[in-house]
């Protein structure tokens, strides 16, 4: 057992971490935000950091690396809000011509679980393709032969989304075994951009905490502040070892369960991800309600990734029923 | 111990929801949250109706031409407000919640002969001057200069979070005059007409990319000394002289209109799918549902408690923080359950016209709203501290040596 | 409306609060405890005060009063958790000979819920007359015709418990709606405890933060510390105002829905006891945790009510209930 | 990033499950709770077993007699010991935990030889004399007063929160030999046999009934000066230096056996009826039950997590006290959920015969106890401030003037 990031993932991670601070500053999200979220020449940058590719064999021109390392991927994409449909991309590699390569974007539309309120597709006029995963299998439709309701405000700003009242039944690439394995690791990659929402903003809080004062000391003297802190912290540590463990485990399921570790991670690492950025925001006090702190967008976009491959609420049923089974096991 | 409102109350109310029943119909849809000039003419038409109807200023003294309601009248009012899906005060609200009040208990004649009128039939718009970048939670650490030059203040700084300031006319300012003096002695307040040279009105987008607060620069604005209410350097007592205004009736309107949200809630529970059947037949929802409704129901009991009991003794309760508190962090657990309601459409904001039965926007907005509720007015760490030391009697925090 | 304590009901608050802190101080629970929870000359004492008698009728011996004035004596009760089938034999007055008076101590079982875990009947060896609320009414048993398998440790210590394997029927005195009614005002009286528990753990929690020091200050001076009494407060008088409300819409059902204001009481007081007297335990640190400190006997009293009348749980679903009702009639 | 056991830890395991499944059956039920001299016994003779093995002092040096074990290793002997529902160290937690360890690194050779081998054999049982009435969260203002005498300190003080006193041969004690120096510079480290005048115990019983810890007063109690661990005044760096053997593994028996527990839960779920079906039918249940397991399986990788870290660097994580603080308070959600489960038995503490079905005892003992865990070793408060202070460099609390 080694149960850390290897020198590779560390270099890895630096990587990723110093691309992402250098392109996607917080600044350049209201123009990202304006360009619908996508902005292609930062994609094909992307592309060539190998977050598309980075499963794929060597042999099929990828970087043969795990899910593991994928997840250390996303989350560095999750601590700088980059927008797009990273995750189905990431997934179509291999499965559609040019997802790995950055040269085609692939966006997606999770149907397993049933479409009960409206099919909403995010960054429908950004994508190319649109990856389909429903219980019979994977299918893929041309992205730009479809149109739908564009919806004026999307909560997520950067995440633009339309609702399409009649979706053609696409090109099957492959089985239902292949769609429960797509939504296993798009929920470990979710994890992992969950994850990383809780770093970025346990960072902004601990450093407008260290550098606001009020009534003559810095705001994150008082108990009150701190203690808020050290909540965020242990949920982003939590958070953390659980979406680590679902790549590992995706990896090498002889460590375990892995739908019961992937459900672990995807519901820690959402709802850490949803509380650290609301308390982050209600660390910085009104500037956290307003549009310029970027606290806001990590909330948005915590809350789309929360319905995104099962909610915390579905993942909670599935571990009480991997437990059920597991005890049934071994007794 | 009765919970029963009495017959001049309900007799009240009658008449109230007759009139709500044809006005509000009558006042047509709101206008978009941003459009400043509609907002302003909306909501000032709708005052003048209430004026004009005899219901305008529901908590002010008869003298000040208010309708010195009682407050268990009040509670009625609000809940008919509520009930009607009236406008609430809208960009009425610094003028009659605060700025009124306070030029009635401590302005001059000319002073309450030149605003109280035009305040009560919403002729007159107010904003709120008060916090600054570098004074939120610790409001009297406020900076904004005034300097004494003949016969006006000469005021130069920065104030955030002013409220309807591009549809104001009038301010409500706290400056500080004596920059000597221990923070809460050196301040003043002033009435500041907005067209004043030397405003700079900057808006401030929320995350809810609504407008309602704005940055307000101010550059050498000259204020003439008879817009000084109270004495010099007496401006702290001034602000909170209005808190005796306050009977813990603050958010009533808010929580009779929450407590309908729930009901919706409940009613598209039963209209989406979960699990292959209705939302409202999963257990783990339903006991959601019924939990914060619960709260809610309580929270209600509690502010009619406290109106009872300040009616009594003319003193308002102690609770106000804890009101504030509870109600505050129920909300946003409510707005929460909303976002679950909706599943995926929650991904946008605003209604979604393919998808008619969902109230995308109005679970929106309210959740996205709510997240400033534990931070303005107090956040409610500060709320905890209050109770805590006012109530409980617990020492004051230490300070930094 | 005058919706707080009146004259009269405050007199009445201080009564009993008097009386209890004068016969039922914290230094006699021990005793208590081992007399098996029942001191039949303490009972005398309360029925003279009006405890059993106090809402039955004037000229059938009794006080005449309500069930919010009820509720106000329950919360004094619950102060000093006097021990005892204390709602029972209340409820039972005018239905059974000598409760009112305190000749006959009656105890009770709620099995209109069902009884799925076995039926454990609370001071068997205590009590003279059983009262079973079942759906079908109500029936009264002789209780010293009543064995069963005593417990060996009670969780509440002042209150031992017996498991009854067969259940006789016993002499029916009423029908389902006076079971039903019987459970709506228990269920008020138990809200009325819940809220006296609140009261004095938050007393006993605040006097020991403003005397108990370390790190060379007062530890009620801490944030942390108190920020955990102001949510106590917060709780007490949320519960406060729902159980007060509770007994005013049992006397006036005018005012509103009677079943639903009782669940928002047992439900919001309930849970309120819970957490304070946990939280009254956290503050006194260690102590609290010892038997010494009689914070312990108020979260094992406030357990054993938790699951008295509904739980929390079930209350919340007959809020819901009621709600959806409330709002299809308005529509 | 590899969770998979290596071979040798897979054979150290295949192992000690092989020796632990013939002898916990072999070993016994274990004694009445409150039976100290029978608990004594019964652990002490279940190390000695141990010891007999090669599976004493898992993490102790081989040079000390102790198996000196991978972090790896250990993570898999608290994962069998918990699964064979073997005892875990009882009576002999403070030997092998603390005080061991403590003479181990600093003490002299002859109270080495004195004590290590028969901690480690069960010979020797130790309890703690730290905390203080005065002295809790605060555990450096202790004041037990120890004076030089001769050869011998003379002590006087009142000790609490001794975990099995009654069953102990000895006391690690903290006692202050300098009262003008700095509280932390003042205090010493003493090994005090407790057949010594002056010592009476008297047993503090807990909320759970049990009498696992003792109030200490010592009387003019004198104890040899060659009983002193490390210098005078110098004690309290000695209790910090025992913090170097804690690599995070801490509960980690315990949570292993709290998943066992929840497994046991869930199958109790599908026993007990809730609703006219069986609770775990229930969906509001059942998603609690799955949310508390994922938060222990997260717990449990926070953990290896942790372990694998300090394994390289040599150097434990900063993390203890997140570990800590979760753990503890998913415990305590744990123990309601079980409580829940149990209905109207949960008024009973102890099994119940005639309901032979349902865990009463378990489920009410783990409830009672998991009380004490965000109290005891650091309440959740301190945890919070030691994470905000030392991990995330936050300023330390304002002191009073």
């Amino acid at each position: 057992m080694d149960f850390q990031l290897s020198e590779d993932q560390l270099a890895l991670r630096e990587g990723l971490r110093s691309f992402c601070d250098g392109r996607v500053p917080h600044d350049q999200l209201p123009e990202l935000e304006k360009a619908g979220g996508i902005d292609r020449s930062l994609w094909s940058e992307l592309a060539e950091m190998g977050v598309f590719s980075l499963r794929l064999a060597e042999d099929a021109g990828g970087v043969g690396l795990g899910n593991a390392d994928a997840v250390i991927v996303f989350a560095e994409l999750g601590r700088r809000v980059v927008p797009g449909p990273l995750v189905w991309t990431h997934l179509a590699a291999g499965l559609i011509e040019g997802a790995a390569t950055g040269d085609t974007i692939v966006g997606g539309l999770d149907l397993v679980g049933g479409a009960a309120n409206g099919i909403l597709v995010e960054q429908l006029l950004g994508i190319d393709r649109l990856l389909v995963a429903r219980p019979e299998g994977l299918f893929v439709l041309d992205a730009r032969s479809l149109s739908g309701e564009a919806v004026e405000t999307p909560t997520d700003p950067l995440t633009p989304i339309h609702v399409i009242a009649d979706l053609p039944e696409g090109e099957q690439v492959g089985g239902p075994s292949d769609a429960a394995r797509l939504r296993l690791e798009g929920a470990a990659l979710v994890a992992g951009q969950q994850l990383g929402i809780c770093e970025a903003t346990l960072e902004l809080a601990n450093a407008y905490a260290k550098g606001r004062e009020q009534f003559g000391q810095p705001i994150g003297q008082f108990q009150a502040v701190k203690h808020l802190l050290a909540d965020m912290f242990v949920r982003q540590e939590v958070a953390r070892a659980a979406a680590y463990a679902a790549g590992a485990t995706l990896d090498d399921p002889r460590v375990g369960d892995v739908q019961r570790a992937v459900s672990v991670a995807k519901l820690t690492a959402g709802e850490a991800a949803v509380k650290n950025a609301r308390t982050c925001i209600q660390v910085h006090g009104g500037m956290g309600f307003t549009w310029e702190v970027p606290a806001h967008y990590y909330l948005k976009r915590a809350w789309a990734l929360e319905s995104l491959f099962g909610t915390s609420e579905e993942h909670a049923e599935q571990v009480a029923d991997c437990v059920e089974r597991a005890t049934h096991a071994s007794l | 111990m009765d919970l029963r409102y009495s017959e001049s109350d309900e007799k009240f109310r009658a008449e109230l929801r007759g009139w709500l029943s044809e006005a509000v119909p009558a006042h047509g849809k709101s206008p978009a949250v941003n459009d400043w000039p509609a907002r302003r003419a909306w909501d000032t038409g709708w005052q003048k109706k209430l004026f004009d109807a005899g219901y305008a200023g529901i908590n002010w003294p008869k003298e000040y031409g208010g309708r010195d309601a009682s407050l268990t009248e009040q509670l009625v009012y609000y809940e008919e407000i509520a009930r009607a899906r009236a406008p609430y005060v809208g960009v009425n609200f610094v003028g009659l919640l605060h700025g009124g009040p306070t030029v009635m208990v401590e302005g001059t004649p000319e002073q309450r002969a030149k605003h109280i009128p035009y305040i009560l039939d919403g002729s007159q718009v107010w904003c709120q001057g008060f916090s600054e970048p570098g004074a939120g939670s610790d409001l009297a650490a406020l900076s904004t200069r005034a300097v004494r030059d003949g016969d006006d203040y000469v005021v130069n700084g920065h104030k955030i979070w002013c409220s309807f300031a591009q549809a104001a006319d009038y301010c409500e300012l706290l400056v500080r005059t004596d920059p000597e003096a221990p923070k809460h002695r050196g301040i003043t307040w002033l009435i500041m007409p907005m067209d004043t040279p030397g405003i700079e009105i900057r808006p401030l987008p929320t995350l809810a990319g609504e407008g309602e607060f704005s940055e307000v620069f101010l550059e050498d604005v000259r204020i003439p000394i008879e817009n000084r209410v109270g004495d010099e350097n007496d401006g702290w007592r001034v602000t909170n002289v209005t808190l005796r205004f306050e009977r813990g009736t603050a958010f009533a309107s808010d929580m009779i209109s929450l407590q309908q949200f729930l009901g919706e809630l409940i009613d598209l529970s039963k209209r989406v799918t979960r699990h292959d059947a209705s939302a409202w037949e999963d257990r783990a929802l339903r006991t959601e549902l019924g939990h914060v409704a619960a709260e809610l129901d309580a929270l209600w009991a509690m502010v009619k408690l406290s109106v009872c009991e300040s009616s009594k003794t003319g003193v308002p309760g102690l609770g106000g923080s804890a009101v504030k508190l509870f109600y505050t962090e129920l909300y946003q657990r409510i707005g929460e359950l909303g976002m679950r309601l909706l599943g995926r459409a929650n991904l946008a904001r605003s209604d979604i016209a393919s998808l008619p039965d969902l109230p995308t926007g109005e679970i929106m907005h309210r959740m996205l709203n709510s997240i400033s509720l534990t931070i303005a007015a107090g956040t409610s760490q500060i709320q905890r501290n209050i109770i805590s030391e006012r109530i409980l009697g617990l020492p004051r925090d230490a300070r930094p040596k």
